[in-house]
């Protein structure tokens, strides 16, 4: 596989990532699959952004030594031949905030397991009116 | 209307939502075409600052976002406590510590515990080298709540290698926060912009002789500034942050 | 970080901090000998990792940085030892 | 133009959230500080400058032609915008957040320092997305918002609240995902996140499919954080769970965040006539059905949820109408909602903290016992429901008057049968809860509702009637600055 097919794969792996995580969400009865089901949605929102910044025969964005001293001052050459490196930046952050929704909505969990004994939605959200 | 009729409705509505979810979603990014856009500015730009892209671009160009990005975890940690009892309405709640210690392996408990050594100290290195390398502070932070995670998991909560009761891992998160904050105000102090990157190169302004200068020597011959010491910040709270989130949901009590 | 130096020494306060709060009861001289090998085999592997070289004396093919961190981390439980 | 105070109004709250954090515990400590900050949340808005600011001070730079972007320059930095309207958002905020730390450093026996530094996180997290020129950072604050008000309401305990706060969480994460992939989209096509480089960037391609799903992606997104249709019942759990002052506060913030969003999805998508549709009609939606159901409710504080849901709705008819009229009458109608929505929430409170309930079948009689909490109480309903010279009748007539003119005349009937209908289903509040026989004799005989109440959740009304009242006689001012600012909208920043 090139560079681009890479990238349009990854993209709809992405895309399925995502369409799982929904069909989880709607669809499932347990809680924690319902989670997982969040969790898969963020995870495949990150790998659009990781494969927005994918180069096709691009260099990791860290400047050698080499390449730094080759051209102290200008770094057109490292620039046109590094990744794109915002949505990687976005990515970290996007991971941490998924990794705190995770940690809340698991205790949450733990929570609500403890009062009804139960993780079907069915059971928990009974009285609920709409 | 009830909820199990509601749910039959609901199914059907979000049976169709999802086709036109995925329609759309599939449509819009198998014909992506990317416009490098201001990544190849920060491209440019960044290898003056320090030579980790990603680190120039975290912590400097949109280091406020990390600021945020820092306080979702806190925010998550201390709503993890809320959930169980640490300051809710009315007064703390808190619950016994009922689980209990799981058998382990002779190999986990020879091993362990010079695991958590070694996996302490290259957190310390990820953490510290992550202007130059890939790394820094979340993924530093992360490595040694690792070892937290795994000392807790051989030897059980309140016999763990750590003595890190949950007063300490707070104060530690709020220490680490606060580096960040009062880093970002000494810019605001000095030049007047939020987060401003103070640390330009100080050597030359001291009036040290050259053995001196061959002594400081700096290897990469840039001059990250403050981003090092935001690493620090951010790896001592994601780590006690971390840590928090794991002594917390592991009391849970079991019924 | 400025220079090599400041680093070593961060890296030093760094594993005091994390040293002063492990337990000893679980170290006797099988563990210490463990974590040694491991350190040393982990140290060499890792050569200069994060590229701050030690160049003032000698050029040393080990991390600094996980050297202090160790050293730090075994003074910090020595502090809380005594 | 650099204001160096601009900042300090989202450092400043998550500086005290940390240090309240750390003090939880020490009781008068936490008292003395969270006094302390709040003056000082209240104090900085007033008096910063206008104008903007650069986190990490890296100004606009020239484009080159590797970019692919047709701009001539674009922002490297995170910037603010800081604004007249940016100033009443956050002023209003702060005040409103002034009353809910207040109310619980008063009524609390032990005040509890997470708690406050919950509101403390909240409080920045708006402001944020109030000031924000970014459109990346506004994502990572309303993230903040979104499990800070989840931890507001499970600080209250109870498996009620544990329930609102799993389903906001869930809706939110993908709420918050679905807004992430629409700026991944943008980000991809355009190369920017800065909300002025996306207007000058979208300004020419408004037919591309992939900015298209961009833009029904941020909508999904806008309408959870402000609670329209589809969401509607996840925000009123979220409010009827929450103790009514917060809930007052929470219900601020909801509206401040739906003016915000929707400012910048006019701003950069503003071309997209079908956006404004579906906007405005998913807010005729929530109008019509926040109403209706809040006529069906049986527990006044559910009751109050979804009138707030429902006046939600009517600021996005105003905005979703995409006129200069309708958006100046819906930012005034945020503003002037919030404020009276709060009111008619602190006077639930009362009637919750001493009877510890809310069920209209256990309350009633209470005129008795408390005539001068009816007589705000109905102040307040006639405020809400747009009663000539209070705030909310301005804001409701402008918004009838904006449909007219934008040739909906149809909508502006609709609005007023929504606003009959909140009257209706508010005066049924009150008379169940005042004016019925009280069959149950709960424990009310004894306790007077009025005179056990702290004085300074009552001056806190006193305060907000004022307010509704001054802006009611003089709106001049305040309508004038949401038209320029509507101006600004559909002209350019």
């Amino acid at each position: 596989m090139n560079g681009s097919e890479v990238q349009f794969w990854s993209f709809v792996t992405a895309a399925l990532l995502m369409i799982i995580g929904i069909y989880a969400i709607i669809f499932m009865d347990n809680i924690i699959k319902k989670i997982i089901g969040v969790m898969l949605i963020g995870d495949g929102v990150n790998l659009v952004l990781i494969t927005e910044g994918f180069k096709p025969g691009g260099i990791v964005p860290i400047i050698s030594e080499k390449l730094y001293n080759q051209s102290p001052g200008i770094f057109q050459e490292f620039a046109d031949q590094a990744s794109y490196s915002l949505p990687f930046a976005l990515v970290l952050t996007n991971i941490v905030i998924g990794a705190s929704t995770l940690a809340v909505l698991l205790g949450i969990t733990i929570k609500l397991y403890q009062h009804y004994n139960s993780l079907s939605v069915h059971e928990i959200f009974k009285e609920e009116k709409i | 209307m009830k909820f199990q009729q509601s749910q039959e409705m609901r199914n059907l509505i979000a049976a169709i939502f999802v086709g036109i979810f995925s329609y759309f979603i599939i449509k819009a990014l198998t014909d992506f075409d990317i416009v490098p856009g201001v990544s190849y500015i920060y491209n440019l730009r960044g290898p003056l600052i320090a030579p980790n892209m990603i680190t120039v671009i975290l912590f400097d160009w949109r280091g406020y976002d990390t600021l945020g990005e820092a306080f979702i975890l806190i925010t998550a940690v201390l709503t993890t406590g809320i959930l169980f009892g640490r300051g809710v309405l009315g007064g703390d709640v808190s619950e016994k510590d009922s689980t209990p210690i799981r058998p382990s392996t002779i190999v986990q408990k020879v091993f362990a515990a010079p695991l958590v050594f070694i996996i302490v100290a290259f957190g310390v290195v990820i953490t510290l080298g992550g202007h130059i390398t890939p790394g820094g502070g979340f993924q530093g932070g992360s490595v040694i709540a690792t070892a937290f995670f795994l000392s807790v998991v051989v030897y059980g909560f309140k016999k763990n290698v750590f003595n890190l009761s949950h007063n300490s891992l707070e104060t530690l998160e709020g220490v680490g926060a606060l580096i960040y904050l009062c880093l970002g105000l000494v810019g605001l102090g000095l030049s007047g912009y939020y987060l401003y990157n103070v640390g330009a190169d100080l050597y030359p302004y001291l009036g040290v002789g050259d053995t001196a200068t061959r002594l400081f020597s700096y290897p990469d011959s840039t001059n990250a500034g403050i981003i090092p010491y935001l690493n620090i910040g951010i790896a001592l709270k994601v780590l006690s942050g971390f840590c928090t989130i794991i002594t917390v949901l592991w009391g849970a009590e079991k019924k | 970080m400025i220079n090599p130096v400041g680093t070593i020494v961060i890296a030093l306060i760094l594993g005091i901090v994390f040293g002063m709060s492990i337990r000893g009861e679980y170290f006797n001289k099988k563990t210490y000998a463990t974590i040694f090998g491991f350190a040393l085999f982990i140290d060499i592997f890792m050569g200069s990792f994060p590229y701050y070289t030690w160049d003032i004396f000698v050029e040393l093919p080990v991390s600094g940085i996980f050297l202090a961190a160790m050293v730090g981390l075994f003074t910090g439980k020595a502090f809380r030892e005594r | 133009m650099n204001s160096e105070l601009i900042p300090l109004m989202v450092i400043f709250p998550l500086i005290s959230a940390i240090l309240l954090n750390l003090m939880h515990g020490k009781d008068k400590v936490v008292r003395a500080y969270g006094i302390l900050a709040m003056l000082v949340v209240l104090v900085v808005p007033i008096f910063a400058s206008y104008g903007n600011h650069l986190f990490g001070a890296h100004p606009v730079v020239d484009t080159l032609p590797q970019l692919k972007i047709s701009l001539s320059e674009v922002n490297l930095a995170i910037e603010y915008n800081f604004a007249f309207l940016q100033k009443a958002l956050v002023f209003l905020l702060a005040a409103i957040a002034t009353f809910a730390v207040l109310s619980h450093i008063s009524n609390e026996k032990k005040v509890s320092g997470v708690y406050l530094s919950m509101i403390m996180l909240s409080i920045a997290a708006v402001s944020a997305v109030v000031m924000a020129n970014d459109i990346f950072n506004m994502f990572v604050f309303l993230e903040i918002m979104t499990i800070a008000q989840a931890a507001i309401v499970i600080a209250v305990g109870g498996v009620s609240g544990y329930k609102a706060a799993f389903k906001y969480l869930v809706f939110g994460g993908v709420a918050g995902a679905s807004i992430l992939l629409g700026i991944a989209l943008l980000l991809g096509t355009f190369g920017v996140l800065n909300i002025s480089d996306l207007h000058n960037s979208l300004s020419g391609n408004m037919t591309n499919p992939i900015v298209l799903t961009a833009v029904g992606l941020i909508v999904i997104g806008w309408l959870f954080e402000s609670g329209l249709f589809p969401f509607h019942t996840i925000k009123s759990n979220m409010y009827s769970a929450a103790k009514p002052d917060i809930a007052a506060l929470l219900q601020t913030q909801t509206k401040i965040v739906l003016v915000a969003l929707a400012i910048v999805l006019l701003r950069l998508f503003g071309g997209y006539s079908n956006m404004t549709a579906v906007m405005l009609g998913l807010s005729v939606g929530t109008l019509i059905i926040g109403s209706v159901m809040a006529l069906l409710q049986t527990d006044f504080r559910r009751l109050l949820a979804f009138t707030a849901v429902s006046q939600a709705g009517l600021v996005g008819i105003g905005i979703g109408l995409g006129t200069r009229l309708g958006i100046a009458a819906g930012i005034f109608h945020a503003i002037n909602d919030a404020i009276a929505m709060s009111l008619l929430f602190i006077t639930v409170y009362f009637i919750y903290e001493r009877a510890k309930t809310t069920e209209f079948k256990r309350l009633g009689g209470l005129l008795v016992q408390a005539p001068k909490l009816a007589f705000i109480q109905i102040i307040g309903i006639l405020i809400v429901s747009g009663v000539p010279p209070f705030n909310a009748y301005q804001s409701e007539f402008r918004i009838i008057d904006a449909t007219i003119q934008a040739g909906h005349p149809e909508l502006g009937v609709l609005v007023i049968l929504g606003t009959i209908l909140t009257f209706v289903a508010l005066m049924k509040g009150f008379y169940l809860t005042f004016l019925k026989e009280n069959t149950t004799k709960i424990a009310l005989g004894k306790v007077h509702i009025y005179n056990g109440l702290p004085t300074v959740t009552y001056v806190t009304l006193i305060i907000l009637v004022i307010a509704c009242v001054g802006i009611g006689l003089f709106p001049m001012p305040f309508y004038d600055r949401a038209y320029s600012v509507a101006l600004k909208i559909l002209v350019g920043w």
